[in-house]
C-alpha cells in the first residue's frame, strides 16, 4: 500500500503542518492575551470562538479527519455532538448559564 | 353498506365491552379505603394531577385493548391451517405514516394537558401558608415559621404529623438533613424529594378535616421503609387551637410526682438530644439540647408537645391505643377536629410500645444506632441509642413525656 | 490498552509448533479440555460462555427475588432484616441488569452476528475473550462482596450522598462500584468490537439495508454502549473518588449538588434500558418472520424506529426525576420528550403485527415467547407512557407501579425475547432439538406466572404501596378482600409459578442434552444467514464466504417467487445449500489463535480494583499483573509466519482446521 | 490488530484485505474509541464546571492559577501534536530515522508537560488546595489528573513503540502504528485545548 502517495493527495505537506501550527500558537497568544487585557463583553465568545477554532484546526488536519473517511467523521461527531448535547442539557438544568 | 357499518358497530360494541369488562375487573379489583391511595384526591393539586390522570390512563388502556385484541385476532386468523407460503411482501409506506401519525397526535393531546398540569401545579404566587420541612433519617420535622396572619406568632417545632387548616395554599419548603427524602402525601398532591442543601417547594391543600397519610419514598437507608408521616388538615377554628396548644408554655410536673422526678431522668438522659421548650436545669437555667454530636444529623425531634401527636418515631408507631386511633382515624370529618386536639389521654397512652421504645429503640426500629461499629464514619451514628435505662426510669419518663401535652 | 494495538491480521495456522511461537510466552496450542474454553477466541465459544455466566446470575438474581417476594409476601415480613432486604433490592437489580441481561444478549450478540453477516469471527478476537473475561470478574467482585461484609445497599441507582462513606460506611457499595466500573470496561470493548465487526466484515453484498434486523438491533444497541458506559463511569469514579480517597463530589455540607449523581447516573441509565431492550426486539423480529413465513413488515422503519429510539433514548434521562426538583421548565421539556419515544416503539409493534397479518403461523415455543413479548411489552410500555405524564408520575414514582412497569417491559420484553432467542436457535448452536412440549409448559407456566407476580403491582402501586420497602403494614394497605394482603399474596406465588416456569427451561436444557433429539439443518425454515451452515457451526462458521444478494439470504436461495400463484415456491432445500458450501469450501482457512493474555489481563484488573478497597501493596500485584500481561499480549505474534501454517491436504482444501480456539 | 482471519488465506493483503468499508479495523476502533471519550471528558468537565465556583474552604481557584505557566505547558502540549504529525507522515514515507527522532521529541513534550503538571499541583498543594478541601479542588485534581493520566498512557505507548520499531517485531503495518497512537494524542490534546480556556482562562 502506497502510504505517501495516497497522503500527497491530502496537500498535506509537512511545511502546511508547521504552518497550522503557527497559526495554532497565534491564537494560544491570543487566549492568553485575554486574561491580561481587558475585552469587555467580547470576552467570552471570542475566548470560546479561538477555542473551538483550535479545536477543528487538530481534529481536521493533525487527525485526518477532515480528508479521512466520512465513517471516522460520523463516530467521532456523533460522541462530541451527544456529549455537548447532554452535559449542556444537565448544566441547564442546574440552571449554569442563567446568571 | 348496511352490513358495513353493522359490522363497524358490533365492533365498536365488543371493544366498548372488553374495556368496559377490563375497567370493571381493574376497579374491582382495588382495596378500599387504602389511605395512600393515588386516585383519591384530597386537595386541589391532587385534584389536578387526578383529572390529568383520569384522561391518561384511559387512553392508555384503549390503546392496550385495542392492540391486544389486534393481536389475539391475528393469532388466531393467520394460523397455520395448511394454507400457502404467504407471498413475500415487505411492506406498505402509507400504512407505517398512519400507525406513526396517530400515535403521535394522541401524545400531542396528551402533552398538551400535561404540559399544562405542571405549570399550574408549580404556581408558588397564591401561597398562604409557609411551612419548612426537613427530612432525616428517619422522621421528618416540621417548622412553623411565624407568620401573624395565620395566628403563629412563635416558630413551631413538631415531628410526625403535619397539621394544616383546610382550604388554606400552604407551602412546604422541603431540605434534608442528610440524605435524600421524598415528601409524598397522595391524598393532597404528588411526591418531591427533600435533597439536602437544596429547597423544594411542594404546594398542599386540603379540602375537609381529615388525616391523610404518607411515606417517605426516595430510598434513603435502613429505615427508609418506617419514614412515615401524617398531614392533619383542621378547620381553620381547630387549626387555631392547635397553634395556640403548641405556643404554650411549659409547665414542670408538681414537685413529688412520679412525673417530677421522671423530669430529671429526662434533663440527664434526653435532653442532650430531645429539645423540650422552656424545660430548666436544677439551677433555673434554660435547656438547650445542643444536638449530640454523635447523632450524624445532629437533632432528634423536638419533645415539647409530644402528647398532641398520635404517632411517633416518624409515625412508625401509634402513641395511642388501637382503639383511640380507631377513634381519630375514622372520625367523620366535622368531628375529627375536635378528636385529634385532645391529643394522647392517659388511657389512650400506647404505653407498651412508647415503653419498648424507651427501653431499646434500635430494637424497635431499624437505625444505626450502635456507635461502637462505626469507625469508618468517624462513629456517627443515626437514629435513637439503646440509653440502659432501668424499668424504674422508664416509668418515670413514661409518666413525664405523658405531661408534654 | 487494547485499543492502541500492533496492526495486523492475526492469522495463525491450524496447529502452532511452540517452537514457531514468539512473544514473552508460549502461545497456548492445548485443544482439549478446559484449556480449549479458557484460552479461546472463538466468538462461539465465548458467547456459549456468555450465556452459560449469564444463566447462572438469572438464577442467582430470581432467587434474590424469591427471597423478595417470600418477605413480601405478607405484612411486617421476617425473612429479611431490613439491611439484608435493602441489600436484596440492590443486588437483584444489578445483577439482573449487569450480569444477566447485558451478558445475555451479549452471547445472542457474539455466538450470532457474525454468523449472520457471514463473517468467520469478530473484528478483534482476543478484546472479546478480554471482555468476557472482564465481566466474569466484575460479576464475582460484585457477589463477593456478600461474603465480605456485606453487598451494596443503596439501590441499584445508588443515589447520593447515601451511597457515599458516612451513609453506607461497609463495603458493599466499594464491591459494587467496582465491579460495575469493571463490567463497564468488558461492555466498552465488546461494543468496540462488535461495531467494528458489523462495519468492516460483512460478507459481500450484504449493504447495511441488507443486514438481518437482528444484527441492526445489536448495532444501535452498541452505539448506545459507546456512547453511555463513559457516563457512568464517570459517576462511579467520582464516587470511587470520594469514597476511597476523600473527594468531596457529593458532600453536601461542602456545597455539592446531589442532583450530579442523578443526571449522571441517568444519562446512562435510560439509554441503558434500550439496551436491555433492543437486543431481544432484535431477536423476535427474526422469529416473527421465520415463523409467520413472510418478511419483517415495513424492514426499513423498523430499523430506523430502532435507530431513533436509540437517539431519543438520549434526550429523555430525567423522566426519571421527576419528583427530584428540577423546576417546571426542565419537567416539561422532558415529560413531553418520553412521550416522544412512544411513537417509534409502536411502530415497532404496528410492524410485527403486520408481519404476522396474512402470514402462515407456526406456534412453536419460539414463536410463542417472541408473541408472548408483542404483548406484555405493549402493556409495559403503555404504563411507561402514563409515567412520562410528569404530574401523574408525581404520584406514582417510587412505588409498585413503576415496579410494574419495568418488570413487564424487562421480563415480559426483554427476558420472553431472550427465551425466544434460546429456543429459536438451540439447534444452531447445539445441533439439538429443545423439547416443544416442556417448552409450552416453560412457555405458560412463565406467562401465567409473569403477570400474577407484576400485575398485582399496578394496582397496589397505584393504591400506593411504595417501593424499597422491606416490609409493609397492614395500616396502609387498605381494606376489603382485594387488600394488599390479597395481592401481595398473589405477587408471591406469582414469583413461585414462575421460578418454576424457568425450572423447566433447565429441565428441557438438561434432558436435550441427554437424550434430545438431532436437529435437522434448518428446522424452522429459517431466512438468515446462520442458517447457511452445519448446526452447529465449524470453527470457521462458513466454509465460503457467502456472497448476498437479498434481505433473508437464506430464504431466498431456498424459495423462488411464484407471481402467478402469489405464493413461493420451493427450489432448494437448506441441506442442500449447507453441502453446496462445503463442496466449494476456501482453501487454507486462518482463524485466530488462542491466547493466554484475556484471561490473565482480566484477572490483573481485578486485583488492581481490589487493590482500591484493601490497600496499596494488592494495587501493585494487580499492576504488575496488568503490565506483564500487556505485553505479552502486545509482543504475541499478530501474524503467524507461512509456515506455520498447516500443509493443504490433498485435495488442496483445507476445511477441517485444527479447532485450536 | 485486526486479528481475525482474512476470508482466505492471502497474505499479501493482511492488511489490505478488503473490509466492508475500505477502512482498516483499528482506525475504526480507535475513532470510536475517540467519541466514546468525548463523553468522558465531557462528564468530568461538566463536574468541574459545575463545582468550579464552589469553594467552602481553601484557596479560590483565580488565587492559585499561574496562568503563564499553564500557558507555557499548554503550549508545550499543542507543539507535542506538531512533532507527533510530522512522526506519522515521517512513517508514512517509511522513513523509519525520522519517525524515531519525532516520536522522541513527542514522548519528550508529553513528559514535559507531565512534569509541569506534578510541578503545578505541588504548589497548588502547598498552597492549601488538597484533594478533598473543595468541591474545586476535588473536581479540578479529578478532570487535569484524569487528563494526565491520559498524556502518561500516551508517553507509555509512545516509547513502547519506539522500542518495538527498533527491534523490528512489527510485524504489521507500522504507519498504522503511528498514526493511531497519533490520532490519541491529538485527542488529548484537543482535551486540553478545552481545558486550558474553560478551566484556567474563564474566571469563576
Ligand atoms: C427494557 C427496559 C425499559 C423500556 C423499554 C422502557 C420503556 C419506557 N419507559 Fe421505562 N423504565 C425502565 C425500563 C424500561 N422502560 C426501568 C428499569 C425503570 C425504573 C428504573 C428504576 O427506577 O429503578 C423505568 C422507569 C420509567 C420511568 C420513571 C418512572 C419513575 O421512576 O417515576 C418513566 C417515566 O417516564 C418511564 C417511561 C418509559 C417510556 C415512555 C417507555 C417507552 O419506551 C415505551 C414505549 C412503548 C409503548 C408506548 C407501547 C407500544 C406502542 C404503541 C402500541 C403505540 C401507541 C401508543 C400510544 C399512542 C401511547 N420508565
Ligand atoms: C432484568 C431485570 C429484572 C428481572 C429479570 C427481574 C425479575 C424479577 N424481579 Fe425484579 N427488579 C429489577 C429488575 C429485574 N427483576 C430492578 C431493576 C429492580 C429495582 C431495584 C431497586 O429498586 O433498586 C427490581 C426490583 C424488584 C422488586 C421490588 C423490590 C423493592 O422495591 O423493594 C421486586 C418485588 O417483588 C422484584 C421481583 C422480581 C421477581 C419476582 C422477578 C422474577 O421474574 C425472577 C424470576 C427468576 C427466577 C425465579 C430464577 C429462576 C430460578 C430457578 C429456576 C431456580 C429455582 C429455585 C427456586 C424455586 C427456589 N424485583
Ligand atoms: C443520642 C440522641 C438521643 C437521646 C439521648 C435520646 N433520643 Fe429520643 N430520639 C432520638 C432520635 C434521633 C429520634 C428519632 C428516631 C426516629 O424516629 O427515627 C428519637 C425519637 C424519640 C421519640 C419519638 C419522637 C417523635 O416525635 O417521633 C421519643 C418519644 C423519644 N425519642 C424519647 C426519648 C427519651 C424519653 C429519651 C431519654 C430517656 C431519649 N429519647 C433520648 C435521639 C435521642
Ligand atoms: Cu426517607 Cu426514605
Ligand atoms: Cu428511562
Amino acid at each position: 500500500m502506497n502510504a505517501t502517495a495516497e497522503h500527497q493527495e491530502h496537500g498535506m505537506s509537512d511545511a502546511s503542518y508547521i504552518k497550522i501550527a503557527i497559526i495554532l500558537a497565534a491564537i494560544t497568544g491570543l487566549e492568553v492575551s485575554t486574561y491580561y487585557v481587558d475585552f469587555g463583553p467580547l470576552f467570552m465568545p471570542a475566548l470560546l470562538t479561538m477555542m473551538i477554532v483550535k479545536f477543528v484546526m487538530v481534529v481536521s488536519y493533525f487527525m485526518h479527519l477532515k480528508f479521512d473517511s466520512k465513517i471516522f467523521s460520523f463516530l467521532f461527531y456523533t460522541g462530541l455532538g451527544l456529549a455537548l448535547f447532554v452535559y449542556c442539557t444537565a448544566l441547564a438544568t442546574f440552571k449554569f448559564f442563567v446568571s | 353498506m348496511d352490513t358495513v357499518s353493522h359490522v363497524k358497530n358490533s365492533r365498536r360494541r365488543i371493544v366498548a365491552t372488553l374495556a368496559g369488562v377490563a375497567g370493571t375487573i381493574a376497579l374491582a379489583g382495588c382495596a378500599q379505603n387504602a389511605p395512600q391511595d393515588t386516585f383519591v384526591p384530597k386537595g386541589d393539586n391532587a385534584q389536578k394531577i387526578d383529572t390529568l390522570q383520569k384522561v391518561v390512563f384511559p387512553i392508555a388502556g384503549l390503546v392496550g385493548v385495542l392492540v391486544v385484541a389486534l393481536a389475539i385476532y391475528i393469532f388466531i386468523k393467520f394460523r397455520d391451517k395448511g394454507q400457502d407460503i404467504p407471498a413475500q411482501s415487505h411492506g406498505k409506506p402509507t400504512v407505517e405514516i398512519i400507525l406513526t401519525i396517530v400515535p403521535a397526535l394522541i401524545l400531542t393531546v396528551v402533552g398538551v394537558f400535561t404540559f399544562r398540569t405542571i405549570m399550574d401545579l408549580a404556581k408558588t404566587t397564591d401561597t398562604q401558608m409557609v411551612i419548612n420541612v426537613t427530612g432525616q433519617q428517619w422522621w421528618w420535622e416540621y417548622d412553623y415559621p411565624a407568620q401573624t396572619d395565620q395566628g403563629i406568632t412563635q416558630p413551631i417545632i413538631t415531628s410526625g404529623q403535619l397539621v394544616i387548616p383546610v382550604g388554606t395554599n400552604v407551602l412546604l419548603r422541603e431540605t434534608s438533613r442528610d440524605v435524600i427524602h421524598s415528601y409524598w402525601i397522595p391524598a393532597l398532591n404528588g411526591k418531591k424529594d427533600a435533597v439536602p442543601g437544596r429547597i423544594h417547594l411542594l404546594r398542599l391543600q386540603a379540602d375537609k378535616p381529615g388525616i391523610y397519610a404518607g411515606q417517605c419514598t426516595e430510598f434513603c437507608g435502613l429505615s427508609h421503609a418506617n419514614m412515615r408521616m401524617e398531614a392533619i388538615a383542621l378547620s381553620k377554628e381547630d387549626f387555631a387551637k392547635w397553634v395556640a396548644g403548641q405556643q404554650k408554655g411549659y409547665t414542670s410536673p408538681d414537685e413529688g410526682t412520679k412525673a417530677k422526678e421522671g423530669e430529671t431522668v429526662f434533663i440527664n438522659q434526653c435532653s442532650r438530644c430531645h429539645q423540650v421548650n422552656g424545660i430548666k436545669d436544677a439551677n433555673g437555667k434554660a435547656i438547650i439540647s445542643a444536638p449530640d454530636e454523635n447523632v450524624y444529623a445532629g437533632a432528634a425531634p423536638n419533645l415539647s408537645h409530644l402528647m398532641s401527636r398520635t404517632t411517633f418515631a416518624g409515625a412508625m408507631f401509634d402513641l395511642v391505643n388501637q382503639k383511640c386511633r380507631d377513634d381519630v382515624w375514622k372520625a367523620k370529618s366535622d368531628e375529627f377536629g375536635a378528636k385529634y386536639l385532645t391529643g394522647v389521654t392517659t388511657d389512650c397512652l400506647n404505653q407498651k410500645n412508647l415503653r419498648a421504645w424507651l427501653r431499646n429503640a434500635p430494637a424497635m426500629k431499624p437505625m444505626y444506632s450502635d456507635p461502637t461499629k462505626l469507625a469508618k464514619t468517624g462513629g456517627k451514628y443515626r437514629g435513637m441509642p439503646n440509653l440502659g435505662l432501668s424499668e424504674d426510669d422508664i416509668d418515670k419518663v413514661v409518666a413525664y413525656l405523658s405531661t408534654l401535652k | 490498552m487494547a485499543i492502541i494495538e500492533r496492526p495486523g491480521t492475526e492469522t495463525t495456522p491450524a496447529v502452532v509448533t511452540p517452537q514457531q511461537t514468539l512473544g514473552a510466552v508460549k502461545r497456548p496450542v492445548e485443544t482439549k479440555g478446559w484449556r480449549e474454553w479458557l484460552f479461546t477466541v472463538d466468538h462461539k465459544k465465548i458467547g456459549i460462555m456468555y450465556g452459560v455466566v449469564a444463566m447462572a446470575f438469572f438464577i442467582v438474581g430470581g432467587v434474590e427475588a424469591l427471597l423478595i417476594r417470600l418477605q413480601l409476601a405478607a405484612p411486617n415480613g421476617h425473612i429479611l432484616s431490613a439491611d439484608k432486604y435493602n441489600q436484596m433490592f440492590t443486588m437483584h437489580a444489578t445483577t439482573m441488569i449487569f450480569l444477566f441481561a447485558m451478558p445475555m444478549a451479549g452471547a445472542f450478540a457474539n455466538y450470532f452476528l457474525p454468523l449472520q453477516i457471514g463473517a468467520r469471527d469478530v473484528a478483534f478476537p482476543r478484546i472479546n475473550a478480554l471482555s468476557l473475561w472482564l465481566l466474569v470478574v466484575g460479576g464475582i467482585v460484585l457477589n463477593a462482596s456478600w461474603f465480605l461484609g456485606g453487598a451494596a445497599d443503596g439501590g441499584w441507582f445508588m443515589y447520593a450522598p447515601n451511597s457515599g462513606p458516612v451513609f453506607s460506611p461497609s463495603h458493599g457499595v466499594d464491591f459494587w462500584v467496582l465491579g460495575l466500573q469493571v463490567a463497564g470496561i468488558a461492555s466498552l470493548l465488546g461494543s468496540i468490537n462488535l461495531i467494528v465487526t458489523v462495519l468492516n466484515m460483512r460478507a459481500p453484498g450484504m449493504s447495511l439495508m441488507k443486514m438481518p434486523v437482528f444484527t441492526w438491533m445489536i448495532l444501535v444497541v452498541q452505539f448506545l454502549l459507546v456512547f453511555s458506559l463513559p457516563v457512568i463511569t464517570v459517576a462511579l469514579v467520582l464516587l470511587m473518588l470520594q469514597r476511597s480517597y476523600g473527594a468531596t463530589f457529593f458532600d453536601v455540607s461542602q456545597g455539592a449538588d446531589p442532583l450530579l449523581w442523578q443526571h449522571l447516573f441517568w444519562i446512562f441509565g435510560h439509554p441503558e434500558v434500550y439496551v436491555l431492550i433492543l437486543p431481544s426486539f432484535g431477536i423476535i423480529s427474526e422469529v416473527l418472520p421465520t415463523f409467520s413465513r413472510k418478511p419483517l413488515f415495513g424492514y426499513p422503519f423498523v430499523v430506523f424506529s430502532g435507530a431513533s429510539i436509540g437517539l431519543v433514548g438520549f434526550g429523555v434521562w430525567a423522566h426519571h426525576m421527576f419528583a427530584s426538583g428540577l423546576g417546571p421548565v426542565s419537567v416539561a421539556v422532558f415529560s413531553i420528550a418520553t412521550m416522544a419515544i412512544a411513537i417509534p416503539t409502536g411502530v415497532k409493534i404496528f410492524n410485527w403485527l403486520l408481519t404476522m397479518w396474512g402470514g402462515k403461523l407456526w406456534y412453536t415455543t419460539a414463536m410463542k415467547f417472541a408473541i408472548g413479548l408483542v404483548i406484555l411489552f405493549t402493556i409495559g410500555g403503555l404504563s411507561g407512557v402514563t409515567h412520562s405524564v410528569a404530574p401523574s408520575d408525581t404520584q406514582q414514582t417510587d412505588t409498585y407501579y413503576i415496579v410494574a412497569h419495568f418488570h413487564y417491559v424487562l421480563f415480559g420484553g426483554m427476558v420472553f425475547g431472550l427465551f425466544s432467542g434460546f429456543y429459536y436457535w438451540w439447534p444452531k448452536v447445539f445441533g439439538k432439538m429443545l423439547n416443544e412440549k416442556l417448552g409450552s409448559w416453560n412457555f405458560w407456566l412463565m406467562v401465567i406466572g409473569m403477570n400474577m407476580t407484576f400485575g398485582p403491582m399496578h394496582i397496589l402501586g397505584l393504591q400506593g404501596q411504595p417501593r424499597r420497602m422491606y416490609i409493609w403494614t397492614k395500616a396502609r394497605g387498605g381494606e376489603g378482600l382485594f387488600n394488599f394482603g390479597f395481592w401481595n399474596m398473589v405477587a408471591s406465588i406469582g414469583s413461585f409459578i414462575l421460578a418454576i416456569g424457568v425450572l423447566f427451561f433447565l429441565i428441557n436444557v438438561v434432558k436435550t442434552a441427554r437424550s434430545g433429539k438431532t436437529a435437522p439443518l434448518d428446522p424452522w425454515d429459517a431466512r438468515t444467514l446462520e442458517w447457511l451452515t452445519t448446526s452447529p457451526p465449524k470453527p470457521h462458521n462458513f466454509d465460503r464466504i457467502p456472497v448476498v444478494h437479498h434481505l433473508d439470504e437464506f430464504f431466498h436461495r431456498k424459495y423462488e417467487e411464484d407471481s402467478a400463484a402469489n405464493t413461493m415456491r420451493k427450489i432448494a432445500d437448506g441441506e442442500e445449500l449447507v453441502r453446496a458450501e462445503e463442496a466449494a469450501a476456501d482453501a487454507n482457512i486462518h482463524l485466530p489463535a488462542p491466547s493466554y493474555w484475556p484471561i490473565v489481563l482480566a484477572t490483573g484488573v481485578g486485583i488492581l480494583g481490589l487493590g482500591i478497597i484493601y490497600g496499596v501493596p494488592i494495587m501493585v500485584v494487580g499492576f504488575a499483573v496488568v503490565l506483564f500481561a500487556s505485553f505479552g499480549w502486545v509482543l504475541e505474534p499478530s501474524v503467524a509466519e507461512d509456515i506455520d501454517f498447516a500443509p493443504a491436504s490433498n485435495d488442496g482444501n483445507t476445511k477441517e482446521i485444527a479447532p485450536l480456539g | 490488530m485486526a486479528e481475525t482471519a482474512t476470508h482466505t488465506a492471502d497474505h499479501s493483503t493482511e492488511h489490505g484485505h478488503e473490509t466492508s468499508t475500505g477502512l482498516t479495523n483499528n482506525k475504526l476502533a480507535m475513532w470510536l474509541f475517540l467519541g466514546s471519550e468525548c463523553l468522558l471528558f465531557g462528564g468530568l468537565i461538566s463536574t468541574y464546571m459545575l463545582y468550579r465556583g464552589r469553594v467552602s474552604s481553601g484557596p479560590h481557584p483565580s488565587r492559585i492559577f499561574d496562568i503563564p505557566f499553564t500557558s507555557v505547558s499548554s503550549f508545550v502540549l499543542l507543539m507535542s501534536s506538531l512533532t507527533m504529525v510530522l512522526a506519522v507522515s515521517s512513517a508514512q514515507r517509511g522513513d523509519d530515522r525520522r519517525t524515531n527522532l519525532w516520536l522522541t521529541v513527542t514522548a519528550l513534550l508529553g513528559a514535559t508537560f507531565i512534569g509541569g503538571q506534578v510541578y503545578e499541583f505541588t504548589t497548588f498543594i502547598r498552597e492549601g488546595l488538597g484533594f478533598s478541601t473543595s468541591l474545586f479542588g476535588s473536581s479540578f485534581y479529578t478532570l487535569t489528573g484524569f487528563h494526565g493520566v491520559h498524556v502518561s498512557v500516551g508517553v507509555i505507548m509512545l516509547l513502547s513503540t519506539m522500542g518495538i520499531i527498533r527491534k523490528g517485531k512489527i510485524t504489521g503495518n507500522k504507519a498504522e502504528v503511528v498514526e493511531l497512537i497519533g490520532l490519541y494524542w491529538h485527542f488529548v490534546d484537543i482535551v486540553w485545548i478545552i481545558i486550558f480556556t474553560l478551566v484556567y482562562l474563564i474566571p469563576s
